[in-house]
């Protein structure tokens, strides 16, 4: 018996472990260390209409049990992700989620639409919460009206399921998860990284060349229970929880929160093997908790 | 590459702040080109988060061995440092590209400034077995901090410069450059910034290997955190991975 | 020469440290362990105009480098705080930043009237931004317009300056920050706690019995830095900078962010001595910097 | 109360995962009433945050020593496990109103329920020292986890009852305390709060103290972290906090 596979709208995954956007590339890095067939999915980087270059260095600096990043969505393109990156992936049995980004909404439905044609893209991630671009990202992902209209823009011309991203950095993120429902989306993937800075005590300037970063890590997995935790109490769609996941713990808190799925960010550099690992904890995880599926553990806090 | 639990073999302190430790398990035998590096995680813990990459500066694969030099400066470094003897250590490498050594030429220059003269020991050593004669250039801040001087002098001509002439020459490794003949086919430089600006501009027109940092995230090519700009365009591409295109990379590759 | 003093509304502090609200009591118990006349300041515990009993236990739980807490406002009520609390910390050379919480607009009025005649009141700090009671408190925090409104009230009544107290779970913490500062604030107090959760792995349930609760410590302080950063570029009244200080350099950090002056919160649980030492190592830090007066500091990294 | 850095004597596992520690510093010469805590600091980081509050379970105060018996169960109790002899740890106490020794009185019961033993040590030591005989009621999981039996029975009459009957009597103390006459003047308890409940209502009517635990802040009394509702009001309040009012209270205090 599969004691761990969970079925979403789109994928089906063999489990609920994926490595987030962002930390994981398309793969590649990763495919040295392991077998990527291992993972439940895998959630690509952020992918643009033209090649970007993000922005300048330094793009990272660590925190109290945190770290800041400042990538700025750099990626090779929409273009090659489908020709070279996705193509690549194909050799590996594990569906992708494309995490889908742009300035307008033009961007986003082109990039939603063509990605969605590729034949292992099961999903999309709509990242409306990147906090470092100056244009799009974040801003569309703190207004109710914006986040639910581009859902529907995206949803009318992508061909798999759209999962929203949603930022923390708001009052209400119960408004935007709810409008995206409305929206369309089939489901949520939260959180994204808090926006935060940190200062070179020694000349008082920014580390991070970009001056805000994205705070990312176990620090903020406190903040991303509770919105997941509130979200799924609204919501009737299903999470793909994250923030500060490092071991098999967090993940079963995710999913007490309200998550049917969860993606690992940061650890990845901290452990390059943590996917796996965890994968393989879990069974053990589950007899302990005297559970049979995993999927009995989903929101098992409001219960 | 590949992820393991090293022994710590040895730690010694070199000079203030400076740290020599020996290391012994099974990734050494993937080790090859010198300018490779090691992403090393401190702590099992969060304290600090992230791994931090330092140079390799001298392998024994006969031993398994491989030995890192490094400065004990901020959170995860000073860990480092307390290290003893059969502790171990996180070590996920070796990474990156390092300097090539397969090179045609007779005499090439060694240019290392403060932290980043540690991967010119391997270098030398390798150089000298195929046949090419080391000088080496090296910069500290002051005596205090200098290290490896002997190892480097059993090497080859050693040329050393202080910022405050505690040591050496007064001055940056540049004003060394400035009064040696030229007669070299190649030069590799490891060191600050503008160090390697300084340099690659002097020795304009020779053929150079610059080794770089930048901040890290994963170590390994998949975070985008260590881009730098290129010159012109690498593979279709506008920027290099400090982690996994290089450390080294040919002068006139990156922008400065 | 005092090379630490800072001159604010209402205040003349020795130093820019001082205790945040709800970490350090009215002062008694730490009162037990140094002279309390060191400090540049003390923020009281939140008074409302009754005796309140706050939330159930478990109240506090721990986070990787921060805590969580739903104490709820627990205090003897303004009554006693005037007649036993304030008038037992007059025995120390030490101007009291008096925290004020309500349930109502009428709340915050009456004990910011009463409680700004105590002689060692020196300036009031508005509480609209306490994640743990279910009325007032927060509710206040993330709407400019009521903000404001409220500020305007207790600046109409009160007897000396008044600080307000920002809520960072707050899509746009400028906008609050202008607000309060239209209201007619004297300055601006930041952060008070972001909202976070955490379960208990075993059962899945809420380990703070009030479920959620508000996280502080050094996981919180890349927030709090990049918050201030943000306010200092866009009002003109001064901040008292808070969330995450554990060590000297930290304080630098906020100074450096712009603020004028810093509170400690959680990091007096762990080291109950940390004010008077980060105070005792100013000085060095000073000469290391190589700066005369602590106030060259301010906004550094805006320069 | 002081906060001092003290320094290890001893380390030694007494059951599965319960550990004895004793530690020396001039904070022992501020210990009196028996049940009093420290406050820990088990590192010097941030992993974990907070300290951990631990009963003080025995007092030498010639030696300027005491000791500690704790469950190492989550972080913070695991490194505190890890500490050896010449370590130092971050002491803030001693904390709060113990156990009252001074009682008109022959014969009392002390029950202790898993880590709720500890303090009952001390207490037993200093209740024989004023002529009062105790009589122990110890309850554990299972034999594994069951510590201090003989020294208990070398201090007076020692019941061992354990939930797995692995020990003493199968099932709760409070199935001894059903079989033992009921000739004391008072008892003293200390355990988890269902013991707390289900022994002051079989011995209601006998002046008892109970030793209360919460999830602590401070450990000093400024953060309300730790309160506990009254049944009346104590000094004008409905409240108590455990770290500073208490963690004893008379029964019939604290709302069970
Ligand atoms: C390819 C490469 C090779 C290196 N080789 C050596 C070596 O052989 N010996 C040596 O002493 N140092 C070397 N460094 C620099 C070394 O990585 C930093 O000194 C070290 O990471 C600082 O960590 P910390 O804990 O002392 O400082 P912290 O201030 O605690 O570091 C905070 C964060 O910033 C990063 N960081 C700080 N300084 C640097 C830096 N100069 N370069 C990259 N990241 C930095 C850290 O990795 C960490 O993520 C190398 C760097 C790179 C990129
Ligand atoms: C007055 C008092 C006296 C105590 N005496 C002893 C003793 O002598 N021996 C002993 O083994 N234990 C004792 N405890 C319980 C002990 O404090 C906890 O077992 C310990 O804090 C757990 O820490 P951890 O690192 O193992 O657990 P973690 O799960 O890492 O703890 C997380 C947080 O929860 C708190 N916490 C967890 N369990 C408890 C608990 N039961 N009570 C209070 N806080 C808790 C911790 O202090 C910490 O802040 C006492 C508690 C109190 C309040
Ligand atoms: C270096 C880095 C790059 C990231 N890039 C992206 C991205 O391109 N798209 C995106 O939606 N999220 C991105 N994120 C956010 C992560 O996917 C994730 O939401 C966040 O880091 C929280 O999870 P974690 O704490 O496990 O890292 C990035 C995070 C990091 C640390
Ligand atoms: C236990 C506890 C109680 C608090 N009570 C109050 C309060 O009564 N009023 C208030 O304005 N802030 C309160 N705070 C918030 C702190 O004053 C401070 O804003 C926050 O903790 C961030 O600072 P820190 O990270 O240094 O703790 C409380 C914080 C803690 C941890
Ligand atoms: S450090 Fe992640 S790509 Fe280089
Ligand atoms: S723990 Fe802070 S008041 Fe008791």
């Amino acid at each position: 018996m599969n004691r761990l596979n969970i079925e979403l709208p789109g994928l089906s995954l063999k489990n609920p472990i994926m490595p987030a956007s962002g930390c994981f590339g398309f793969g590649k890095e990763f495919a040295k260390l392991y077998d990527l067939s291992v993972l439940g999915s895998i959630m690509i980087k952020a992918t643009t209409v033209e090649t970007r270059l993000g922005n300048p260095t330094p793009r990272v600096a660590e925190t109290s049990s945190g770290m800041l990043n400042a990538i700025g969505l750099q990626n090779p393109g929409l273009e090659k992700v489908i020709s070279e990156e996705l193509t690549w992936l194909e050799q590996y049995n594990v569906p992708i989620i494309a995490n889908v980004a742009g300035t307008l909404t033009e961007d986003y439905v082109e990039v939603a639409e063509k990605i969605s044609k590729s034949p292992n893209v099961k999903a999309l991630e709509l990242n409306i919460s990147c906090p470092n671009v100056k244009l799009g990202g974040i801003t569309f992902g703190t207004d109710p009206v914006v986040a639910k209209e581009l859902t529907a823009a995206v949803k009318a011309v992508s061909a798999v399921p759209v999962y929203v991203k949603l930022s923390p950095n708001v009052t209400d993120i119960v408004s935007i998860a709810k409008a995206v429902e409305e929206g369309g989306a089939d489901g949520i993937s939260m959180i994204n990284t808090l926006v935060g800075m940190r200062l070179d005590t020694k000349t008082g300037r920014p580390v991070i060349a970009n001056g805000t970063g994205g705070l990312s890590g176990p620090a903020i997995k406190p903040v991303a229970i509770r919105m997941v935790y509130e979200v799924s109490k609204h919501v009737s769609i299903p999470i793909i929880g994250m923030g500060g996941i490092t071991e098999v713990d967090d993940v079963i808190d995710f999913l007490s929160a309200g998550a049917s799925a969860v993606a690992i960010g940061t650890a990845n550099f901290v452990d390059p093997f943590i996917c796996p690992t965890i994968i393989e904890q879990l069974p053990a995880k589950l007899d302990e908790l005297g559970i049979d599926h995993i999927s009995e553990l989903v929101g098992r806090s409001h219960r | 590459m590949r992820q393991e639990q090293m022994t710590v073999i040895k730690q010694k302190a070199l000079a203030t702040n400076i740290f020599e430790m020996t290391l012994a398990g099974e990734l050494v035998s993937l080790m090859g080109t010198p300018g490779q590096f090691v992403h090393i995680r401190v702590s099992g813990g969060f304290e600090p988060l992230l791994r931090r990459p330092i140079s390799i500066s001298s392998i024994n694969k006969d031993k398994g061995e491989f030995t890192i030099i490094y400065r004990a400066e901020g959170k995860g470094t000073s860990i480092l440092s307390t290290k003893t003897p059969g502790d171990v250590v996180d070590v996920l490498g070796p990474l990156g590209n390092g300097f090539p050594v397969n090179i045609e030429g007779e005499k090439v220059f060694l240019i290392g400034g403060g932290i980043g003269v540690p991967p010119l020991y391997e270098l030398s050593k390798q150089l000298r077995e195929v046949g090419v004669e080391p000088i080496h250039i090296l910069g500290f801040q002051s005596s205090d901090v200098m290290f490896y001087e002997e190892e480097f002098n059993a090497l080859g001509e050693t040329y050393i410069a202080t910022v405050d002439g505690t040591a050496g020459e007064k001055g940056f490794v540049t004003h060394i450059i400035d009064q040696l003949p030229k007669e070299i086919s190649h030069y590799y430089a490891c060191g600050p910034m503008p160090m390697l600006k300084a340099v690659s501009s002097k020795l304009a027109g020779i053929e150079g290997f610059l080794s770089f940092e930048e901040r890290m995230g994963c170590g390994i090519g998949a975070c985008f955190a260590c881009v730098c700009k290129t010159n012109n365009q690498v593979d279709g591409r506008d920027y290099v991975k400090v982690c996994s295109d290089g450390p080294v990379f040919k002068a006139g590759v990156v922008e400065l």
